[in-house]
């Protein structure tokens, strides 16, 4: 028990520390915590979606479709689970776990905040990109274990369009780790590039760069950082098999790519997959270019007064979501037909507000607004994948590839060079 | 944008043809294309087939002799060809006449007429001519027509059709099969003595599995 | 009790024997390359277990292992399509042509 | 700090490894041996894991699992599979090839038998934290001139799979 | 096709396949593929089948087998009388049944001998280009929902819906209208349909700049577009395509300008033509398409004549014995009819020249070395509605 308590004192992660019941607990907290923004991500997309397309979305299931999601999840679980009689049933059945435990192993090390970590690897960053990798595995089991064209050709693109831009994506990394070896503060500032100057790989690590640096590497040497991280964002849509580069799954070509022959439980399998790989890829593109955990100004604004207004974002975030979720409730039609959603409504939004104001507790608020600036910037990135799903056709397979072969690749090799150039010279 | 193009112009200005002349642009209330008759009621008689001259029509005579008879009807003009030269006409109509688009290849049956139980038609244009002409040539039940296919690409599915549902063969078409009905079925629905209602019962028992289709 | 070197050694010779195994017996040349990476995998697991003792050099090398690894499983697997698409089969008794 | 567990983790990897290598070389169906050998390449990732060496891990998993198992997936799709699995699996000189193995596994028993002094018995402890800088600089500075050879092989090893592989060039 | 999908199957053991060597060729080479497209397939638009041999992603070969939806409309003529025909033709190409039903009145009406009073023709024209407006956003919107840009169909469908209301007003139907009769049109125009059509016109015009935002500019479109199932002029006139697709192949050729029917001579127009002759092209074209469909909206909303909208037709219509052909440029191409009188109440042969049929059997001259996403481009590019190519 004194170990339980201990590990709070202690400024580590609980994989340093060594406190194996945090760790557990944190496994724990991060696998509800995805799940659950897993669910309110398929809701929003749905929602945002479908605003962008004059429609409504989802509107029976609770109010505004709030229940939506949880609907789907019941009505996936009792869903009958088909497997073809010709399919190979281990692999076809390995296939989602696959999948599912990549996407969640690559957790294991993304910082929601210095001490928010299961633990810090010494190779954070190549074992996210690794772990990330091992997703294209699961895809190509499935597609080939169905047994069937449409999924081996999904199979095939998906694991053509991994490779090619996993190495993009690793030059677009490696400027930024290049980035974390420089001493000196500013936007170009270089430090002392000497023999002492050691880079890291730790996620941990290269957000405290960025903070000893007093910038995000975005900004860094400011049109290099940018082109990596553009470099990165784009690759990472290609990695999770989002709109624009879904070949995998293309609806209209493939039917459904290399989940045609899922149903049911399994093929939720997924689809939680994806959007957990989705969350994981946006985390690492946080942590690398946009500060990870670190709030808007810390050294600009800095101060005692400033440290206090920006810790109550996240209490004013949950209380602006009660307020519009009690407006809601308000202006619901006054109908009997209504008095269940609106009862529903109305203890969500006292819900929210409740959360909202646990969160101005400051012990509570100190240890949680670093997870709420990450939590931010990952949602920013999360709407950026519904946009683009809203805007974009989809790219032609030799095209997708010429753009990773062709553009990105060179870009990518380019920029590193001349990032280490400039932190040289 | 091509829609800027102040020119309104058809790509070919319909020339005074002997063929159908679209009515006088001064008289909107008079429907497109029958200058031979006045606008009445139809009658019982109705109007009848006129023979149609024009210089190309002396053309084919001169070549075809008494094989083809050149009509014209509510304005629109058609050639009646022998079996044996039809052939021959299309490919004039195409290589000398200017006939390039191949608008359509059907079959009329007639079970009544003997040993002529089919009109063939084909419905040609003439993109520089802005004309329209239609050849139809009788033949028996069994006949062969011949396939126009190296001629206009169109006729290929055309004339799978035609096959399809009236059971002419067209003799050269590179790959005569039923198009719209499968592969195995009995019979040419078009064909009058198929009963509307009629159907290959076996062809529906043995492939879909059902008594009926109907 | 403790892992020593000589039971990484034992879990190293043991894939080695394998992956030996699988390249001498199996007909399928897409398994002998598999069972070839088994061997280098095993040699790496010894250059890993005895960088322990003596230094660092032995992960180097196992780095380079990888990618000589790698170079040989691109360079192999397009042999074997190159074979496949000429004589639509890919067992090792029946590559017995230098030219084909 | 230390491992935990180091014994089950080590005995529970090994059984893996060794298990799934016995797979890749039984399987009648090459995709099948290719997912074992993913499970053999995972659990030595975890053994270099416990033998400290991260660095070593963490591209074991890049590169052998993300890279060259998914072109040896890759190339299983592109061929038929189905005929070969119908075909004999083991090759006429099997029991040669066994009988080599086994004096093999014979040699490694002899010579750990007659040089059993010189093994070490004890392990002795590497800085973690630092091992991905310190393998970094030993390949860029102790090891440049093999890194460029690598890597030159690598150019010669795309050229190749390249030309190999495409039908009309 | 069936013998081929047989020979996957063969018997398991070693000494049969040796023995069977000369028999058991491999059908297809090592790295081909036969896909299966259709009927059920997300972007066949309806019951279409295409058969695909691949080469990896590459389109080796396509064979397309269509008459998932052949209901026998012309045997159905032959027992009908031409007034009971006319709503069958809506069902047809039920996106655009206002021309179909416009082709087959004209064409009764030719072998009539009768015509429809200006203003029926007015309203007729007025009609036939919202339908064609709506024919070509329905098109669009599938389209562009085919190459994966799914916010264009909704944009689509809430100004179709706008044209659909019309429609409803005038006639109680949305989509197989029947809005024609042999003689003109049965219902007087609804109270303030000039001002719907208007307001329509007003409504829809920046919209359609709203859908050239969305996509004409857009890098992925034209890398998707450009270039794609590229049909030149004179494989267009070999293969008898028609409709934008000629008309993006340069072809500056429209019935409505070449052979006026209905009241068109009345109204300026112009006819967009492309260059390339390729996806992008053709999606050029139908938007230019839509505009000018626009134009002569207004122009006729504002010149809608005074009189009878109803010509005079006996009420048993008996035409003389005779056969005509009457073809309209519906949304998709030439429409045709060629009709046979016998002298009774029935049509004796009713033949369709269904322009999407014809269009189809382009498909495999332009995916030739395409790739599978561009079939399903291609697909969407000409255009098609299974219930006009199986009828």
């Amino acid at each position: 028990m004194a170990d339980f308590s201990n590990y709070l004192n202690s400024n580590l992660t609980p994989g340093q520390a060594g406190a194996h019941l945090w760790v557990v607990i944190y496994i724990l907290i991060i696998f509800a915590a995805v799940s659950l923004a897993v669910i309110a991500m398929n809701w929003l997309e749905r929602k945002i979606l479908a605003h962008m397309q004059v429609r409504l979305g989802p509107m029976r299931v609770g109010p505004h479709g709030l229940l939506q999601p949880i609907a789907d999840a019941l009505k996936l679980l009792i869903k009958e689970d088909i497997i073809p009689e010709n399919a190979d049933k281990l692999v076809f059945w390995m296939a989602p776990l696959v999948v599912v435990i990549t996407a969640f192993t690559t957790y294991i090390v993304i910082p929601f905040g210095p001490t928010h970590a299961v633990t810090d690897m010494n190779i954070g960053i190549l074992f996210m990109l690794g772990v990330a990798s091992l997703g294209t595995l699961g895809i190509i089991m499935a597609g080939w274990a169905s047994n069937s064209h449409y999924p081996l050709l999904g199979s095939l693109r998906s694991s053509a369009q991994m490779v090619s831009y996993e190495v993009a994506m690793g030059m677009a990394a490696v400027s930024a780790i290049l980035m974390t070896s420089l001493r000196g503060t500013g936007v170009y500032g270089i430090g002392s590039p000497t023999a002492d100057a050691i880079g890291t790989l730790s996620m941990i690590e290269i957000v405290r760069a960025q903070m000893n640096q007093h910038v995000w590497f975005v900004f860094k040497f400011f049109p290099l950082g940018l082109a990596a991280f553009g470099i990165f964002a784009i690759a990472m849509v290609a990695e999770t098999n989002r709109a624009p580069f879904d070949l995998p799954e293309a609806e209209s070509e493939l039917t459904a790519g290399f989940h045609t022959e899922y149903s049911g439980f399994r093929w939720s399998l997924f689809f939680l997959a994806e959007y957990a790989a989705m969350i994981a890829v946006s985390s690492i593109a946080v942590t690398l270019w946009l500060g990870g955990w670190l709030r808007p100004f810390p050294h600009w604004l800095s101060g005692d007064a400033w440290d206090t207004a920006f810790s109550i974002f996240p209490a004013f975030t949950f209380f602006v979501l009660a307020g519009m979720a009690l407006r809601t409730t308000v202006r619901m039609p006054k109908h009997p037909y209504f008095k269940i959603q609106k009862a529903g409504l109305g203890v969500f939004g006292l819900l929210l507000g409740g959360i909202g104001l646990v969160l101005l507790v400051p012990p509570v608020r100190d240890r949680v607004q670093d997870i709420y600036w990450f939590a931010i910037k990952v949602a920013a990135f999360m709407y950026l994948y519904i946009w683009y799903r809203g805007t974009f056709p989809r790219y032609r397979f030799d095209q997708l590839m010429r753009l990773g072969w062709k553009f990105m690749i060179p870009t990518g090799i380019g920029v590193l060079i001349a990032t280490a150039l400039v932190g040289v010279l | 944008m091509p829609e800027d193009k102040p020119d309104q112009k058809p790509a070919s200005p319909p020339p005074p043809a002997a063929g159908e002349k679209p009515a006088a642009a001064a008289a909107p209330p008079k429907p497109a294309g029958e200058p031979a008759k006045p606008a009445t009621p139809a009658k019982p008689a109705g109007p009848v087939p006129q023979p149609w001259e024009s210089e190309m029509v002396e053309r084919f005579c001169r070549r075809f002799g008494s094989g083809i008879d050149p009509k014209t009807y509510l304005g629109q003009n058609y050639i009646v060809a022998d079996p044996s030269i039809v052939y021959q006409l299309l490919q004039m109509l195409r290589d000398s006449e200017q006939f390039d688009y191949c608008v359509d290849v059907t079959a009329v049956h007639y079970p009544q007429r003997k040993d002529q139980e089919f009109d063939v038609v084909w419905i040609l244009y003439s993109f520089p001519r802005n004309e329209r002409v239609r050849v139809k040539t009788m033949l028996k039940d069994g006949d062969p027509a011949p396939s126009v296919v190296a001629l206009w690409g169109t006729a290929n599915w055309l004339e799978r059709e035609c096959y399809d549902m009236f059971g002419i063969r067209f003799e050269g078409h590179p790959d005569l099969r039923r198009i719209l009905l499968p592969d195995g079925w009995k019979g040419h629905p078009l064909r009058k003595e198929y009963g509307i209602t009629q159907q290959d019962s076996e062809w529906v028992k043995l492939n879909l599995g059902i008594e009926s289709g109907q | 009790m403790e892992i020593t070197t000589l039971h990484y050694l034992v879990v190293a010779s043991a894939l080695f024997i394998i992956g030996t195994i699988g390249v001498l017996t199996r007909r399928n040349v897409i398994i002998i390359l598999m069972s070839i990476e088994l061997i280098l995998n095993a040699v790496n697991l010894n250059l890993v277990a005895f960088s322990r003792l003596y230094g660092l050099q032995g992960q180097v090398f196992s780095i380079f292992v990888i990618t000589d690894a790698a170079a040989e499983a691109a360079v192999g697997l397009g042999i074997l399509i190159a074979f496949f698409r000429n004589k639509e089969t890919i067992n090792a008794d029946e590559i017995d042509l230098l030219k084909f | 700090m230390d491992p935990v567990a180091t014994p089950y983790f080590f005995y529970g990897l090994s059984a893996v490894a060794v298990l799934s290598a016995v797979g890749v070389i039984m399987r009648r169906n090459p995709v099948h041996s290719a997912i074992a050998l993913i499970f053999t390449l995972l659990s030595l990732a975890g053994l270099y894991l416990m033998l400290y060496a991260p660095f070593v891990a963490g591209v074991q998993i890049i590169l052998y699992v993300g890279g060259i198992v998914v072109l040896f997936l890759f190339v299983i799709m592109l061929i038929n599979i189905e005929r070969m699995q119908r075909e004999y699996q083991f090759n006429k000189q099997w029991l040669v090839g066994l009988l080599a193995a086994a004096a093999l596994g014979a040699l490694f028993v002899a010579v750990y038998v007659k040089g059993q002094s010189i093994f070490p018995q004890h392990a002795v402890r590497f800085p973690e934290q630092l091992n991905t800088q310190q393998v970094g600089k030993m390949l860029y500075v102790d090891y440049l001139l093999p890194f460029e050879i690598a890597s030159l092989l690598l150019l010669v090893a795309i050229v190749g799979a390249v030309v190999m592989a495409k039908k009309r060039i | 096709m069936a013998d081929i999908l047989k020979s996957e199957q063969s018997p398991s053991s070693v000494e049969h396949i040796e023995a069977e060597k000369g028999v058991d060729q491999p059908f297809l080479d090592a790295t081909e593929l036969i896909l299966n497209m259709g009927p059920q397939h997300p972007s066949t638009h309806g019951v279409l089948r295409v058969i695909l041999k691949l080469d990896g992603e590459k389109v080796l070969n396509t064979e397309c087998v269509i008459g998932y939806l052949h209901r026998g409309v012309e045997k159905i003529a032959e027992h009908r009388t031409y007034a009971m025909f006319n709503p069958y033709v809506d069902r047809m190409d039920y996106v655009a049944a206002v021309s179909n039903g416009l082709g087959y009145c004209e064409a009764v009406e030719k072998l009539l001998n009768v015509e429809a009073p200006p203003r029926a023709q007015w309203v007729r024209t007025i009609l036939t280009e919202l339908n064609r407006i709506a024919s070509h956003q329905l098109w669009l919107g599938t389209h562009a929902l085919d190459i994966g840009a799914i916010t264009p169909l909704f944009y689509t469908f809430r100004d179709r819906e706008e044209i659909l209301k019309i429609f409803e007003k005038y006639c109680g139907a949305r989509l197989t209208t029947h809005a024609f009769r042999i003689g003109g049109c049965l219902y007087e125009t609804y109270d303030g349909f000039e001002q719907d059509v208007k307001k329509f016109c007003d409504f829809v015009t920046p919209k359609v700049d709203e859908y050239e935002t969305l996509l004409t500019t857009n890098r992925i479109w034209l890398e998707r577009t450009k270039g794609v199932g590229v049909l030149k002029a004179e494989d267009c006139i070999d293969l008898g395509v028609t409709g934008p697709v000629l008309r993006a192949s340069g072809v500056k050729w429209d019935l409505r300008k070449a052979q006026p029917y209905a009241a068109y001579k009345n109204f300026e127009f112009d006819i967009p033509t492309g260059q390339n002759g390729d996806t992008y092209d053709r999606y050029l074209v139908r938007v230019a398409e839509m505009r000018q469909a626009l134009r002569i909206i207004r122009q006729a909303v504002d010149s809608i004549p005074e009189g009878p909208i109803m010509g005079k037709v006996p009420k048993v219509m008996k035409p003389p014995v005779g056969e005509i052909y009457h073809s309209i440029e519906a949304p998709k191409g030439e429409l045709g009819y060629f009709i046979v009188s016998d002298g009774s109440t029935q049509p004796y042969r009713v033949r369709v020249r269904p322009p999407s049929f014809v269009n189809l059997q382009a498909l495999s001259k332009m995916v030739e070395g395409a790739l599978v996403a561009d079939v399903v481009a291609v697909i969407g590019t000409l255009d098609i509605v299974l219930g006009e190519v199986d009828r």
